[in-house]
């Protein structure tokens, strides 16, 4: 058996046993199995990987022809080259886990078993997708993960809310996937080829006109963006946070939404030269990065803080790969995954404890109670925060690095403010959850406690790994002055194209900016420590005072309202003009009318029959006389 | 002769089965079941032995019957199979005993009527899609209508006469001029050829002069366009699909919807080919049209089975969409559409009428299927993901190939300095993805999830309806993962169809295609 | 010269009705049991068919009165469609009538219409047509007293006589030219044109119209046949309107009509096909529903004088016997059906629900009726394409297509009667009609099933006439 | 004029004749007169031609027209018997129980 044919189907194997019997089997069984086998996927890929990261060459596995007919022959293959392996070791690992985690999230969920069996199935897509050696086969694990999380995003599906953050999800992702899918079109028509290495290759040798470049470059953005919860797409991810919070962690912040990212750089030698892309996906990103952070601002449900912050991280990502520093995107994605999980994680294990109370109002003074979360929670929020040495610290300077060294100023100042930002409000949120007198309803308050060690353990073991994953790429700068390599960057390099721009090696202007990124850190967390433990005060001055800006603010700028616009239109079209007008008349037009008619001539034509026998003889005369005179016109 | 046996067998088993059905005395319906259930699966074995045993590189093959009936008029009783209906005749094999087991458990008088109606309209749709005479095609064509029409009026539901009514007569009118296209057709031959002939053989080697090809591309378009139904001639289809039985509705939606798609790609493509290439981007923008409203439609539907109606409309306007393409991926998409949908629509008609044979007609009302009846919803699930396009399953497959190939085909129209009409139709047809998923996902939501309502319990999917089930579903993941070999099947079919259309119309690929497939062919290599 | 044997042979089926009738006063002077009647009729009908089977086999043809008697394959044919109708019609009368005089008029209308099939010349035509109508009205007469049954048949004797007196005309002013009065000659000085030409074959042709009911000549048909008991309005649809055609077709054969006139011919059948089928929709007694029906199918018959291929002659054989079987089972089929009403008008509403209590009938009559209205693969289909090709291959595409639009028209009331048969009716409903079985009916049964067999015959091998016919 | 055409014109001038009586004349005995003066054009016009074209046909015919005219009338007038016993009228428009 092929190994990267085994990595991808031991979860979907976990997914069958599961989903068919698990129902018969004891708990123990079913969580064995759900987190053995993304365990053994896991050995597996690093087995692959550690053979990718001596030889550098990348691992492909014929599965079998997909569709062929004469002119056009696609093959479903597994592609496993740097990138990939690094997306595996992400998914297999963090997603191991999560799984692990879950197992005493879960414990007292009566359909156990169903949610292993999607969380496999999710990782099934997710492996299909990174693995996937054409468009077409990342477009089905593409959808497939979509999928996966609309089942698990309504897992509790007896609650209305809930299923519709599903449908919500999956429809918006749809429209994403309408992008991708025109893209692949696209492309195929110019590049006649579906396969990724062809692709860039093929743009790398100039034969496509630039300005189909930007066009390809930008219906891709719109699938990145369905997946990757960008602006304007994002709407479904807050509401995404009504699944299991593992299921949070594992799908909408390690993995799935990452997939954009993954996706651009995966298509880097297409961006690469589609300069008016590059520039459109750079400045979106910025954007979310900005607006996300903002929208965190005003949260008081801890998922969703956690989640406008994940928004505005891959925003960064986003960033970066529009500036062309795919591969500090791909860092930041590899940092973000560890400590993001680790957040929610946490999230998971205070919600947990507080038996699914998830509004910071009613938290408060929890850290006595929860010192595990406590301290994991503080490590990860500061990774996020860039505190160094944590590893988000490393990740996201490059990234504010080469904003501005291959990007613009405003590009970085964006940046900036928006991680000034995320300290601000992830700080917000540990001093709202954690510290102060607690707020906690007395109904919760009895019995609060640590989850199982299977969850304090994972929270530990991703705490750790946000601390040090972050040494696996030091900024240029720091190389210089340790005189180390950077394992990461250098891994990736045969597959990425890094379009660094020459001022780019500036280590002293570098420096500088690492300095201010730190500032801007301690300063974001200086001020939410004022606010919400010193002055706490000021902080309902600031929100009295700031009217307007508050309520757009909080209420994510009324994305959603103009959603919500759109689709009523679509209600009324389809209820009041198509059912109620349009439907009728055609039914009437074609059935109800002709009808009437046949049914007057028919009346017309029996009457016709008068009973008078000398009518009769009339009729004879007339039509004689008709037939005569036509004879004699005619002949 | 002994070529044709196993078609032969496909004709008489029907007829055979019926007259059995008809001789047990009428008390015993479960017997009468049995047997017609015993050669609905002979019928199913022979159909599948066929599939699986054609040989798509050529596109005839040995199983061909050919009985003179009236021979100075060139009418045979000419029945082969082919790259075009190979599919069908797989899937009208496949439907039908599924059907009836789905209705077993429901309550029925006169189950012998029942049966013989379903053996005579199985009978006559095999019939339609093997003959290879067009009289003989015109014939079958017809005789559907009569048992279709009687299951509405016997079992429908409380509107059935209007129902069977609308049906009949709106189905009807389409054949009115079809029928002057046909014996037009035949007279061409005599003209030509100096010998009354309806053999499409003969019938594809005239030279029709382009009034007449127009003539016959109108009508055939007419009567086809009532049959799948396409936009504005669908308006029976709401109430027929609405009051028929549930069998009948599931073996209109899934077997006599093909019969109008079919038409297309048998009669309108070869017969009037200069036409039908002039003509395409319109037909494409009828077919995007009705993608579009029957999805809208489908999106505030409340009564479920017009949901899965207008859901179904939308669906045979990407079969339309990719037949007009004219270009290999579309019209081997559209050939997976038809067994795709069958499939599809037929589980999903069946799953409801399991409700309804369970809760009666209160199952419009149900909600929380998923902690009533696991199994059930899990099955409808699928069904609904089939529909839904996604990946794996053959819904992907076949719209993925028909957006894909029609893509390709406007871009190169477009390109070449023709109309765009046809990217732009399928730019629209490709938004159709977001809506079908919007509707059909709101339906799982409203019938699957939830608290439960008054409806408190529920029996779960029992084994023999499972066991019905699951032909369907295996077949729908066989096209999804794997429908390589399946496609190669209808390659000389696809083949003959792209090389009876005029030249005009199959524009050159721009040449970096052609060097760069060659290269993806060679990347394949590795 | 042919002699005294081939008087014996050629003319045995007449000889046979012939003694039919005298043997029937006879029997009727002697007071015999009127039982008899019946059986013996069919025993002479089957035997006539017989000889006249051995004539077509043996390929026998001759010409016994030069210029006015021959038999030909198209007599001997004819002769046998006549016998074969007549035949199963006398099935489907016995149960209904048991009185000699019935079968004597029977077979004297029957004799007549052998006679017109093998009439070369006019005067023997006139006598066959003569003695083919006035039994009819004798027959309608028959045992109804002062009912209404004397106003339809006044009404119907009427306008045969006058149409009778236009043929007679028609006939007399091609003589006046040509000076004969043998068939062939007036075809080929009819057609010839002229006013005068034009005159006498429009003369000729709208007496036969006013026979075979074709609007605007037809008024008299749905009186008719709707005060005729249901075995005599079988009758008029079935043998009359056969010999009609077939008389017709005796007289114009293969010969193409003048573009003006077919043009002509054409106009008067789609509006005969229009009137006759939209009129239908309204009746509601199956008897006036059967006499529009028959003027619509008067005008898919005339459509094939439009033909200028050449195969008019067995088209129109096809469509004419197809026709006549099938509605004499139709008939057969509802009196099996609603025999209660068979006096009182036959409302189409007995039929409601039949099919729950009478399955077989039922099923047959809506085969029947779905026949008639052209649905495929039945012989009704079958027919109205044989006429139609040649219809459009003359290049009539457009009539064509209107005339089928007439025909959808059509089936809107055809499927009615399919609609009663399987309309839901209270158990109540459903346990009366049960009983009304009472006299056996066991005739009626052999003659839908003889009819029956032939339809499938039919259906099997539509170029049956094209094959008879063309042997030489 | 010859005298053949005139007789002829003569016939057809009777036929019309006929034809309108029958179509507007009220009474059911003069209807059936009417009908009598039809045949009889008709029987002029036959013989008329026979003995312009010398040939026997048309003679012939004349004969087989009376007979076949009486045997019509004979049953004719059976059904205006029964036709004033149901109605007691000899007006024809008493008698238009059937019609629609």
């Amino acid at each position: 058996m092929n190994k990267l044919t085994l990595i991808l189907m031991l979860p979907l194997l976990g997914f069958l046993i599961n989903g068919l019997l698990g129902s018969r089997l004891p708990k123990a069984v079913v969580s064995a199995i759900a987190c053995g086998l993304p365990a053994l996927c896991f050995v597996l890929t690093w087995n692959l990987f550690s053979g990718v990261y001596r030889t550098g060459a990348p691992v492909v596995e014929e599965l079998f022809t997909w569709v062929a007919f004469p002119g056009f022959k696609l093959d479903a293959a597994l592609y496993f080259d740097q990138i990939s392996a690094m997306m595996c070791l992400v998914i297999t690992g963090v997603g191991t886990l999560i799984h692990v985690y879950s197992v005493g999230y879960m414990s007292h969920d009566e359909s156990f078993s169903r949610y292993f069996a999607y969380l496999n199935l999710f990782l099934f897509f997710m492996l299909l997708l990174v693995l996937g050696k054409n468009m077409v086969l990342l477009f089905a694990g593409w959808e497939g993960v979509g999928i996966a999380s609309y089942l698990l995003i309504g897992f509790w599906f007896q609650d209305a809310e809930k299923t519709s953050a599903g449908l919500k999800a999956f429809i918006v992702n749809r429209v994403g996937d309408t992008g991708f899918v025109l893209a692949a079109f696209t492309i195929f028509y110019f590049a006649g080829t579906l396969d990724f290495q062809e692709i860039n290759a093929f743009c790398a040798n100039g034969q496509i006109p630039v300005y189909v470049l930007n066009l390809i470059g930008i219906l891709l953005l719109v699938g990145a963006c369905g997946k990757s919860a960008q602006i304007p797409l994002h709407v479904w991810l807050p509401d995404a946070m009504a699944g299991p919070t593992p299921v949070s962690a594992l799908i909408h912040a390690a993995t799935m939404v990452t997939a954009g990212v993954y996706l651009l750089s995966r298509l880097n030698g297409v961006f690469l030269h589609a300069p008016g892309a590059m520039t459109v996906v750079a400045y979106g990103g910025a954007l979310t990065a900005l607006l996300g952070a903002t929208m965190g601002l005003t949260q008081y449900n801890l998922k969703k803080v956690l989640a406008y912050s994940t928004m505005s991280q891959i925003g960064l990502m986003f960033l970066a790969c529009g500036v062309g520093a795919f591969n500090a995107a791909l860092f930041h994605l590899f940092t973000h995954a560890f400590f993001k999980a680790c957040l929610f994680l946490g999230a998971g294990a205070i919600i947990h404890a507080l038996h699914g109370e998830e509004d910071m109002r009613n938290m408060g003074a929890l850290g006595k109670k929860l010192p595990v979360t406590l301290v994991t929670f503080l490590i990860a929020s500061l990774a996020l925060s860039g505190v160094p040495p944590f590893a988000g610290f490393f990740s996201k300077d490059e990234i504010l690095w080469s904003a501005y060294a291959n990007g613009s100023m405003v590009l970085w100042l964006t940046a900036s403010v928006s991680s000034f930002l995320t300290a601000f409000y992830m700080f917000r949120a540990i001093i709202m959850t954690f510290f102060g007198e607690s707020r906690v309803p007395a109904r919760l308050a009895k019995g609060i406690h640590e989850g199982p060690l299977s969850m304090s353990a994972v929270l530990v073991l991703l705490a750790f790994c946000s601390v040090w994953a972050g040494f696996l790429g030091l900024p240029g700068a720091l190389r210089e002055l340790a005189g180390v390599t950077a394992p990461f960057y250098d891994f990736l390099a045969p597959v990425i194209g890094h379009a660094q721009a020459a001022g780019a090696v500036d280590h002293h202007l570098e420096t500088v900016f690492m300095g201010i990124s730190i500032a801007v850190a301690f300063a974001g967390i200086g001020l939410a420590w004022v606010f919400y433990s010193l002055r706490q005060e000021w902080a309902d001055k600031v929100k009295k005072s700031s009217g307007v800006a508050y309520d757009l603010v909080s209420q994510g700028y009324f994305f959603d309202a103009l959603y919500y616009l759109v689709v009523r239109c679509l209600d009324w079209v389809s209820e009041s003009v198509l059912a109620r007008r349009v439907e009728p008349t055609l039914g009437h037009g074609v059935l109800s009318a002709p009808n009437d008619g046949v049914n007057y001539a028919s009346r017309l034509f029996s009457s016709m029959q008068m009973g008078n026998v000398q009518g009769y003889v009339f009729y004879v005369f007339l039509g004689l006389a008709l037939v005569l005179l036509w004879g004699v016109l005619h002949v | 002769m002994f070529d044709g046996a196993a078609i032969l067998l496909l004709c008489l088993i029907p007829a055979v089965i019926s007259l059995l059905v008809s001789l047990v005395p009428g008390k015993d319906s479960e017997s009468q079941r049995m047997i017609s259930l015993a050669g609905m699966l002979a019928l199913a074995a022979i159909s599948g032995w066929l599939f699986l045993s054609y040989d798509g590189s050529v596109n005839a093959s040995r199983h061909d019957l050919n009985i003179a009936w009236i021979p100075y008029m060139g009418v045979n009783f000419h029945l082969g199979l082919d790259g075009l209906n190979v599919y069908l005749v797989l899937l009208t094999g496949l439907l039908f005993p599924v059907v009836l087991i789905c209705a077993w458990g429901s309550p029925r008088s006169r189950e012998k009527l029942y049966l013989n109606l379903l053996l005579i309209l199985q009978a006559s749709l095999f019939g339609t899609f093997l003959s290879q005479n067009l009289m003989l095609f015109f014939a079958f064509w017809e005789l559907v209508l009569i048992p279709m029409f009687v299951l509405i009026l016997v079992y429908g539901g409380e509107k059935r006469r209007e129902a069977a009514n609308t049906f009949f007569l709106y189905t009807l009118v389409g054949s009115v001029l079809l029928l002057a296209a046909v014996i037009l057709l035949g007279v061409e031959s005599l003209r030509q050829t100096g010998s009354w002939s309806f053999e499409f053989s003969t019938l594809y080697a005239l030279q029709l002069d382009y009034g007449v090809q127009l003539f016959v591309f109108l009508s055939v378009l007419l009567a086809c366009a009532i049959k799948c139904p396409l936009f504005p001639f669908h308006s029976w289809l709401p109430l027929a699909y609405g009051e028929a039985p549930a069998s009948g509705t599931a073996l209109m939606a899934g077997a006599l919807s093909k019969m109008g798609a079919f038409g297309l790609l048998k009669l309108a493509i070869p017969l009037a080919p200069a036409v039908s290439s002039d003509a395409a981007p319109f037909v494409i923008l009828l077919a995007v049209i009705s993608i579009l409203y029957g999805a809208v439609l489908a999106l505030r539907q409340e009564d479920f089975k017009k949901l899965i109606a207008y859901s179904s409309l939308s669906h045979m306007g990407y079969i339309v969409l990719g037949v007009f393409s004219f270009q290999q991926a579309a019209v081997h998409g559209a050939l997976f559409q038809m067994l795709s949908h069958g499939a599809a629509v037929v589980g999903l008609f069946l799953v409801l009428s399991l409700l309804e044979q369970r809760v009666g007609a209160s199952y419009q009302g149900l909600t929380a299927l998923s902690t009533l009846a696991p199994r059930l919803a899990v099955t409808l699930m699928l069904f609904i993901l089939t529909s839904v396009a996604l990946p794996l399953t053959s819904g992907f497959t076949s719209e993925f190939l028909i957006l894909f190939g029609g893509f390709q085909q406007g871009l190169v129209a477009w390109q070449a300095g023709l109309s765009p009409l046809t990217l732009i139709a399928v730019l629209l047809a490709s938004t159709g993805m977001v809506l079908g998923a919007g509707y059909m996902l709101r339906f799982a939501r409203v019938i699957l999830y939830g608290k439960t309502g008054n409806i408190s319990t529920l029996d779960d999917l029992n084994p023999r309806e499972a066991l019905a089930f699951l032909p369907l579903l295996l077949l729908i993941l066989w096209i999804g993962i794997y429908p390589a070999p399946i496609m190669g099947k209808v390659q000389g079919a696809v083949d003959q169809l792209n090389a009876q259309v005029a030249p005009s119309s199959l524009l050159p690929q721009p040449k970096i295609t052609n060097t760069s497939v060659n290269g993806g062919a060679n990347a394949n290599g590795h | 010269m042919p002699m005294a044997t081939d008087f014996l042979y050629g003319l045995l089926p007449e000889h046979l009705l012939l003694t039919l009738i005298l043997v029937l006063m006879v029997l009727e002077i002697m007071r015999a049991d009127q039982g008899l009647a019946g059986p013996l009729f069919l025993l002479t009908l089957s035997l006539g068919c017989g000889v006249l089977v051995t004539q077509l086999s043996s390929g026998y043809t001759l010409t016994l009165i030069p210029g006015e008697i021959v038999i030909d394959r198209f007599a001997v044919l004819a002769k046998l469609v006549i016998l074969g109708c007549g035949t199963v019609l006398g099935f489907f009368s016995i149960t209904g009538s048991k009185c000699f005089k019935t079968w004597m008029l029977l077979a004297c209308s029957l004799f007549g219409g052998m006679v017109i099939m093998e009439s070369s010349g006019f005067i023997s035509l006139f006598i066959g047509i003569e003695m083919l109508s006035l039994p009819g009205f004798a027959l309608m007469l028959h045992g109804r007293g002062a009912s209404i049954a004397c106003e339809g048949a006044f009404k119907y004797l009427l306008m045969s006589s006058v149409a009778t007196a236009l043929m007679l005309f028609g006939i007399s002013l091609v003589y006046s030219h040509t000076g004969t009065l043998a068939v062939a000659d007036f075809v080929a000085a009819a057609w010839s044109g002229g006013a005068h030409n034009w005159a006498a074959g429009a003369l000729v042709l709208s007496g036969f119209f006013i026979k075979a009911a074709v609007f605007p000549f037809h008024a008299w048909a749905p009186d008719a046949y709707d005060s005729a008991k249901l075995p005599v309005t079988a009758f008029l649809a079935s043998v009359i309107k056969a010999a009609v055609v077939l008389a017709l077709v005796r007289i114009v054969g293969n010969t193409a009509l003048g573009s003006d006139a077919a043009l002509a011919v054409a106009l008067l059948s789609v509006g005969s096909i229009f009137y006759g089928n939209v009129a239908a929709i309204q009746q509601s007694t199956f008897k006036r529903l059967l006499a529009y029906s028959s003027i619509a199918h008067a005008g898919y018959m005339m459509f094939a004088l439009t033909d200028t291929t050449g195969g008019r002659v067995e088209s129109l054989f096809y469509y004419v016997a197809v026709y006549a079987v099938t509605s004499i089972i139709a008939c057969a089929c509802f009196s099996l059906l609603c025999r209660d009403a068979l006096h009182q008008g036959d409302p189409l509403s007995c039929l409601d629900g039949a099919y729950y209590t009478h399955p077989v009938p039922s099923t047959i009559l809506a085969v029947t009726v779905l026949s008639l209205a052209g649905i495929p693969p039945f012989p009704g289909f079958l027919a109205k394409f044989l006429i139609f090709k040649s219809v459009i291959a003359s290049g009539y595409l457009v009539p064509a297509v209107l005339a089928f639009a007439g025909s959808f028209l059509g089936v809107v009331y055809y499927l009615g009667i399919v609609f009663r048969l399987f309309k839901p009716t209270p158990a109540s409903e459903i346990a009366r009609a049960a009983l009304i079985q009472q006299q056996s009916q066991n005739w009626t049964w052999g003659g839908v099933v003889i009819g029956s067999l032939a339809l499938a015959i039919f259906m099997l091998f539509p170029d049956l006439f094209h094959r008879l016919l063309a042997v030489v | 004029m010859d005298k053949y055409q005139f007789l002829i014109t003569m016939a057809g001038v009777l036929f019309s004749l006929g034809l309108l009586g029958v179509a507007v004349r009220r009474n059911l005995l003069v209807v059936m007169m009417c009908l009598e003066i039809m045949l009889n054009a008709v029987v002029l016009s036959f013989v008329t031609s026979a003995s312009r074209s010398g040939t026997l046909a048309g003679t012939s015919m004349t004969f087989f027209i009376y007979v076949a005219a009486s045997c019509e009338i004979a049953l004719a007038m059976a059904i205006v018997v029964l036709l004033v016993k149901r109605h007691g009228s000899l007006d024809l428009d008493a008698h238009q129980d059937l019609k629609g």
